[in-house]
């Protein structure tokens, strides 16, 4: 196959670029997810550095041609090291005029603009509610306007297949897609080889889309619409092997790693929500390493059976939304209460409740923090990008199963669904997760503790004579029977509490990027994590005396942060909230602090940021 | 389900002391278990006792076994995850009225219709006892409860019929204080392997005393229930001089024996007959029929614990057990040098 | 229900797009209902369409009535406050397999058992369309999903039999595509005074296309549906030339008229029939049986809401309205000067 | 009847006190709780101020005898207004030896000790774990021990009654009281007309207990054991009438006085739990009021039942405990989407989890404020005593309805069973709750917000012509269908914000007592309202620079508090939680608080707060 791509040699008039960022947008039904996916496993292979950012309706499949229908999914690739999906477009790829209308306003002024204009009939212009047509009411003179009959030249590439209309027009993502490996000089096997293997039972399907993506690439090199083509070489990442994942992804391996690494049988109890959906779905697969999946019919059962796989003795997990966690709240403070190791991922969408389903947002972390009656302390993780869900799942069961606690790791539909190339640890290299049950009877306590952590023993069924009951009502300190006496009570939530708070002992301390003092700090938590990285190096090349922080740690916080905060003059904290850490740190420090809020379903541009920085550093 | 041991009741009796109201039915449910769980064979490290919250509730505190106390309603949640997690484990919940039909009823029927190889024993006292008395889904209408003053005006389940119609494999029903009769419906749902549903007629003195008198009384019983056995007719009575019999498809009728009327005419119990059947015992009801007590079907199927662990058995031994490393670089990957 | 106003569908078609997948079994519904809603003599103000969260969920926006979209399984709990509140409502549910069945389990079968004059609709596509192809509780065994994709290995509901052993008054059966059978029980279930649950056989073509095709296609239904008719004996095929028999008391069994068999031999069809018949229907399932559609049970029975402000109206016939001052005032009081 | 108490004319040696705190304790069979309320209610009437501290077990019935089933009651009684049921008993009544262990260690020193010296054999002195019998041993002799054969002097007392000596037993509760009501020269008539009012339909036992009752007053009478008795005169109270309540009935009177104040019919949607179970049993009798009472399934279905019956235009509420309020939060959200009106009560009680189900605790405030996913901002308020449970359930009704959005009102199980005098307010005094339902079709729009209040219209369901749809899909401004647009996202985030931070115009404003500024205030919320009042009146009575402020309104805040807090030099917050509320005003004001905490399970003692404010004072 590879000898097919041999037109990829070198061409006239290729520059050099250091990053580049696509949009693809067209109808659901247009295919345009799977085209962001292909050009970037692409760029992943080509050894880029890459973001993306996956935009897609929450209809099912709103009616065609409307703007509601519109999907989008843009990839930012790059020679350099890059944090977010991208602000602007460089290259609009327009399938329809709805795709057109929505995503116009993003594209770079002057930015290359291509468009299917077969598309542009006066239907579906009205269906995008245009008056007149924009490809030629000259309201596009500001950008360089492509405009390929895709269609047309889709199915005089596909004559040959026999195959209807229909079924042709299917492969015209394909024709945008090999115009955009001809437009960045990429090669096409990695398209091709997944053609190859994706339709395999569907031979003609797949020489469709092969035929498709070779005729997009030729028509470029034989119309010459593009007068110069681009090369992004390949980025300076750590030397590594790579692979591209998205967040969801990650989170699944993690978990299978934490299993694998600790010993224990990995439990997912869910119920499908999106976008949490996905973790469920990768984890189904794994079948020989031992992962059980088990749907639920709610998320509170779907809990309620990964605690009980706990007290037997398995790694469990729950994985759901913010409406999802709501239900789970109650039994969140069992697990409190009956101390037993579970990591509760919530991967954030739009909200309250049902929102914005497919959008992405950071509000539940006050939920998180606090959603359960009683003093009910959990530990609190946030994982900050694609690949770092990797990390996240991985240090969220190790923390659960060695301090006999829930751990809720929230995550959100931005970097759950957008992808970003991540560098495999080797397996040695993982740290690792002992884990002892309880097996002598000798002195058994249910409520005994760890004298450095606080955790109490794990003793699960099927132990002959540590047989010992647990439950939601308080317990005796050490023999875990049930108390009513005051001081004990109090005690009690002491030590739950305490325990948490000793987790800090157990990570790293808060170290934050830039200066050591002085100047403005940038705290973020989460998905937030590129937008400030990349506007925080943009503001210090201005000459900004600007650091940044970012928290994996939630709760408990890092014990050096309040020490980290008072060296600096001035604390910004942007979230996709109404500034729910800005809260916290208040709360917890007693620092003034600017909160940074944007509520839009949408991730942080790295220029707004960068532009709130700018007004007070 | 292991090497029998030499276990007595004594063996299951926990430290904990019992904090049931004097009088409670719950009492000689409790002890039932006590006597049946050491015959099981199972040694008792393999028991879990699982439940919500309620009097009836407290039971795995008093059975010296592993135990869960969960919150209103979950039992099932948790035992489900015990039970696939480890299926050696034998896994019982114990549970009331309101725990598992009001809060926990969809917990219950998805338990029933997976069919897990769990045991569900609800204490059926028709009351809330445990907040002290209020209404519960299985309190007869018109009521009067704390929480219905002036009667209540909520149609009751029939918990038989709400198991069958979730397809339970399943499905009896027994009286707190017929030990003899209790025990062995616990051992028959032991027996079983697959989800069982047991539901056990319980009186609460303090908030709905006499609820099931005419059940429950020696001397009254045998008049008001009609014990189902396998094979054998529906004869009841002190005497055992009244029957059952079919007056139509589907319409049982209340015969007394003798004047023509013999043994050979009546519906003889079927644990496998068609669901119909089980159905239509399930909704003879007093006072036009006398209650029936025993195994209503019993079905085996497949349990959904096996049925995880054999399809990863096959996947795994298809696929071979998997290797972390190469997981970790499945997919399109790439060298970075 | 109020007087009868000139209604037409174009009245229940509400000015939001309709947002279902091209194909989808959900418009064929959506039409069904807007034909029917007109002639049921209900002002259209006084029509209310909850739903809970699923592509089916989504009906309400399109009903131009006042409508509830609620969380995922929740909408029998806001149908039932609102029916309460205003008795004079005509409350409906849309809602799917996965938000009935799955989530919302518990609040159908309490809606059902209560009585309440509730119409649930439940479009029963076999999975869950609106979050993209996972197992329902009424995918049958083996399917394969995005969260089973080795197949799936629980055992699904029977949805008749669940709402029947829920002691449903009013059950029944019917299929998307078929309109004036669809229409016929939508209407029949508005007429019922009581809770109604209709299981809507529903083709999602995206995620579980042809689920149900050999009920839906025009030249195969004849020969895989049996239609339930009050009084009339239960005939199908094309020809008509087979029936449902009873080989011994629950126990149906497929038979050819002709060559002996006559129409007289057959199963007559009783909606009012004790619950064991309706019950052995809801278990005729393919491939051995066709499939019955129609109304498997209609008894009337008091309903929630009528019985509440019955019991209201008594207590205050009897008591004099209440007088807030003096409630105040009541117990025992004293006056400081 | 009332000839019947003509005994109680003036006695030699009758001393005036200004207030008294007694305690019944005994088993949970023993019936001290009745008990208690009698004497209550008669001071009551007696004209004292009072407060009480009903503290019962957790178990139904724990095995007779034993310490898990004592139950006890505490009644203060005073001439003087007092805020608390009292630090330490003046007089303990104990029926058995585990009341006595239980209770003993509270008992002023020198305090009267009555026991029933019937229950002190070598059995029960064993359940209650004595080693020896404290009757016996000297270990009393701080007290001024009254032994009394309760039993055998019940029995003699009934034994014309023919009842059988068990049932006989039964009433030495009655005994006991008679005897309370001699030391404290009260009338036995309150009592006597409860007995026949209660056991009219069982005149036997109306019989056994008038006897009982009398023949306890009898026998002090003329036994002399008690050498002085004491007068605790009526309470120089604001005039008025007044009736004893505890917070529960007084909520369930405050919804009914909302209802019919504002004319909408009451719905409460409820599952039952303990503590807040009787607000429930408290409006199924209301009856002839319209009140609907509707039992739901669980938590989740009664919020839903509820909001229903909002949609259809009732004044809904739905009451719970901490447990019940985590299953609720998912609907939460969707009340605040869909902006109805919708009153959720909980009477927090100990936790986490099932906790001290019957204890009390004030651990819920940061789950009312947070526990929901996303920006979901509710009114929260909280009662602080079981008289101002009847305002606050108005309030929270009252602006429910005006700012058409869901309240949560928070009490506590020591108030909900704890009783005080209540001043009944005239009904035409009540403050109007005025609603229209929007009736007109001209451009009417579901999500169109009234220009002062922000809050949409209430348009309910047979109202012609305004037939929409609402749902918890984020909602266009204005017209409210579905929208996914990403800046009127923000925007409606923005508005339901700020349409609950515009309550803040509709409450007042935040008021201290004591000084203006300076020194120490002492801030508080909920139940802690009567040890934090009485403490501080009496430091400032000791001198101290203290004064007292307690919050009602705790989202939003008074719009004056920041501007308050900064009056005074330290701020001292008793909780009983970890500090919820000092987190929050921290967070808020960047104040440095001091939290005290106490989580028991048990309310503070005024010398637990005074004991705090004398060390920072
Ligand atoms: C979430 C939640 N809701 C409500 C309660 C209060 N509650 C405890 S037990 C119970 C019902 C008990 O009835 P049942 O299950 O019949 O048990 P019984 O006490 O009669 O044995 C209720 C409502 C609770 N503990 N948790
Ligand atoms: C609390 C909660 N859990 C999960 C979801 C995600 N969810 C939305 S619809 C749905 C199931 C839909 O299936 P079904 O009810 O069969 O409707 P269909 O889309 O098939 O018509 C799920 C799981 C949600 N919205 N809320
Ligand atoms: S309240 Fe009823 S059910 Fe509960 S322990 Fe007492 S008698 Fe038993
Ligand atoms: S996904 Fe399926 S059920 Fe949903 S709209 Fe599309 S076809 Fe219909
Ligand atoms: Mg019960
Ligand atoms: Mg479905």
């Amino acid at each position: 196959m590879a000898s097919e791509t041999t037109s990829n040699g070198t061409k006239p008039g290729v520059e050099t670029l250091d990053r580049v960022v696509i949009r693809f947008a067209g109808d659901s039904g247009d295919g345009m997810q799977l085209t962001g996916t292909q050009f970037t496993a692409t760029a992943a292979i080509v050894g880029n550095d890459l973001a993306t950012f996956p935009d897609y309706p929450a209809e099912i499949r709103a009616p065609a041609g409307t703007l509601p229908g519109v999907s989008g999914y843009q990839v930012n690739f790059a020679s350099e090291d890059i944090f977010t999906p991208g602000d602007a477009p460089d290259v609009l790829v327009a399938m329809n005029p709805a795709a057109l209308k929505v995503n116009l306003k993003d594209l770079k002024a002057g930015g290359i603009l291509v468009v299917n204009s077969d598309a542009f009939r006066e239907s579906d212009l009205a269906k995008a509610g245009y008056q007149g047509n924009p490809l030629e009411d000259g309201s596009l003179d500001g950008y360089r306007l492509v405009r390929v009959e895709m269609n047309r030249l889709t199915r005089s590439a596909l004559e040959g297949t026999g195959l209807p209309q229909r079924t042709m027009d299917r492969s015209k993502n394909f024709f945008a897609l090999g115009m955009m490996y001809y437009l960045y000089n990429r090669p096409l096997e990695v398209s091709l080889r997944w053609i190859e293997e994706k339709f395999a039972s569907e031979p003609e399907i797949a020489a469709a889309n092969r035929l498709a993506l070779k005729a997009g690439y030729a028509y470029c090199e034989a119309s010459e619409i593009f007068h110069d083509t681009y090369e992004v070489p390949a980025a300076r990442l750590a030397p590594g092997t790579y692979r591209n994942v998205n967040g969801n992804q990650a989170l699944a391996l993690g978990f299978v790693a934490a299993s694998r690494k600790s010993g224990l049988p990995l439990f997912q109890g869910s119920y499908p929500i999106t976008p949490a959906s996905d973790i469920l779905h990768e984890l189904a697969a794994y079948k020989n390493f031992g992962v059980i999946t088990f749907q639920a019919e709610d998320e509170i059962a779907a809990i309620g059976a990964a605690l009980g796989a706990s007290f037997a003795g398995s790694l469990a997990i729950t994985t759901t939304s913010g409406p999802g966690l709501a239900l789970k709240s109650e039994f969140v403070g069992l697990a409190v209460m009956v101390e037993l190791p579970l990591v509760v991922v919530d991967i954030q969408r739009g909200g309250p409740s049902t929102g914005l389903p497919t959008k992405t947002e950071q509000a539940d972390l006050l939920q998180a923090l606090h959603g359960r009656h009683g003093e009910a302390p959990c530990v609190v993780l946030a994982a900050r990008s694609p690949a770092d869900c990797f990390e996240c799942a991985y240090e969220a069961s190790r923390l659960a199963v060695r301090h006999m606690t829930p751990v809720l790791l929230l995550s959100d539909g931005f970097i759950a669904n957008g992808a970003e190339p991540w560098r495999i640890p080797a397996v040695e290299d993982l740290p690792p997760i002992p884990v002892a049950f309880r097996t002598d009877p000798e002195g058994f306590l249910p409520y005994a503790r760890d004298p450095e952590t606080l955790a109490r023993p794990w003793a699960i069924p099927g132990t002959p004579r540590l047989e010992h009951r647990i439950g939601g009502l308080e317990k005796s300190d050490g023999a875990g029977n049930v108390s009513y006496e005051p001081l004990n009570h109090e005690r009690m939530v002491r030590l739950r509490a305490e325990k948490i708070a000793r987790v800090a002992l157990d990570i790293p301390p808060a170290s934050p990027s830039g200066d050591h003092e002085g100047g403005l700090l940038v705290v973020g938590w989460g998905s937030t994590y590129g937008s400030i990285t990349a506007a925080v190096r943009r503001a210090r090349a201005e000459g900004k005396r600007v650091s940044r922080l970012h928290l994996r740690y939630l709760n408990p916080l890092p014990s050096n942060l309040g020490e980290v905060l008072s060296q600096y003059d001035r604390i910004l904290v942007p979230e996709m909230n109404l500034g729910q850490l800005a809260f916290v740190l208040r709360g917890r420090y007693l620092r003034e602090i600017v909160s940074q809020s944007k509520v839009e379903g949408q991730p942080f541009r790295e220029s707004e940021i960068l532009d709130r920085i700018r007004e007070i550093a | 389900m292991g090497a029998p041991t030499a276990l007595t009741k004594k063996d299951f009796v926990s430290d904990q002391e019992v904090r049931w109201c004097p009088g409670c039915g719950d009492y000689a449910i409790l002890s039932a278990a006590q006597q049946v769980f050491p015959e099981l064979g199972v040694p008792r490290e393999r028991f879990v006792v699982v439940s919500g919250i309620g009097c009836s509730s407290r039971f795995p505190y008093y059975m010296n076994t592993y135990g869960f106390h969960a919150i209103h309603g979950r039992a099932p949640a948790i035992a489900t995850g015990i039970k696939i997690a480890n299926p050696d484990l034998s896994v019982w919940i114990a549970t009331g009225d309101g725990d598992a039909l009001s809060i926990g009823g969809n917990h219950v029927i998805h338990t029933l219709r997976r069919n897990l190889d769990i045991k569900i024993l609800m204490f059926n006292n028709r009351i809330y006892g445990l907040t002290k008395g209020q209404l519960s889904p299985t309190s007869e209408m018109g009521k009067k409860t704390k929480s219905t003053p002036y009667g209540s005006v909520d149609r009751p389940f029939n918990p038989v019929a709400l198991a069958l119609g979730a397809d339970a494999t399943f499905v009896a029903r027994s009286v707190d204080v017929n030990a003899p009769h209790l025990k062995e419906v616990i051992r028959a749902a032991a027996d079983h392997r697959g989800a069982a549903f047991v539901e056990i007629l319980q009186n609460c003195n303090i908030f709905n005393d006499g609820a099931w008198s005419e059940f429950r009384e020696k001397d009254r019983r045998d008049e008001h229930v009609v014990e189902l056995r396998q094979g054998e007719p529906l004869v009841f009575g002190k005497s055992r001089d009244r029957g059952i019999r079919l007056a139509g498809c589907h319409r049982p009728e209340v015969v007394t024996l003798g004047s023509g009327v013999t043994e050979k005419d009546l519906l003889v119990h079927d644990e496998q007959a068609p669901l119909g059947y089980a159905f239509m015992l399930a909704h003879m009801q007093p006072p036009e029929f006398p209650l029936p007590i025993g195994v209503f079907r019993r079905a085996v199927l497949p349990t959904l614990e096996a049925a995880i662990h054999e399809q990863i058995g096959a996947i795994t031994a298809k696929k071979g057990p998997g290797d972390l490393g190469k997981l970790l670089r499945s997919g399109d990957v790439w060298e970075v040098k």
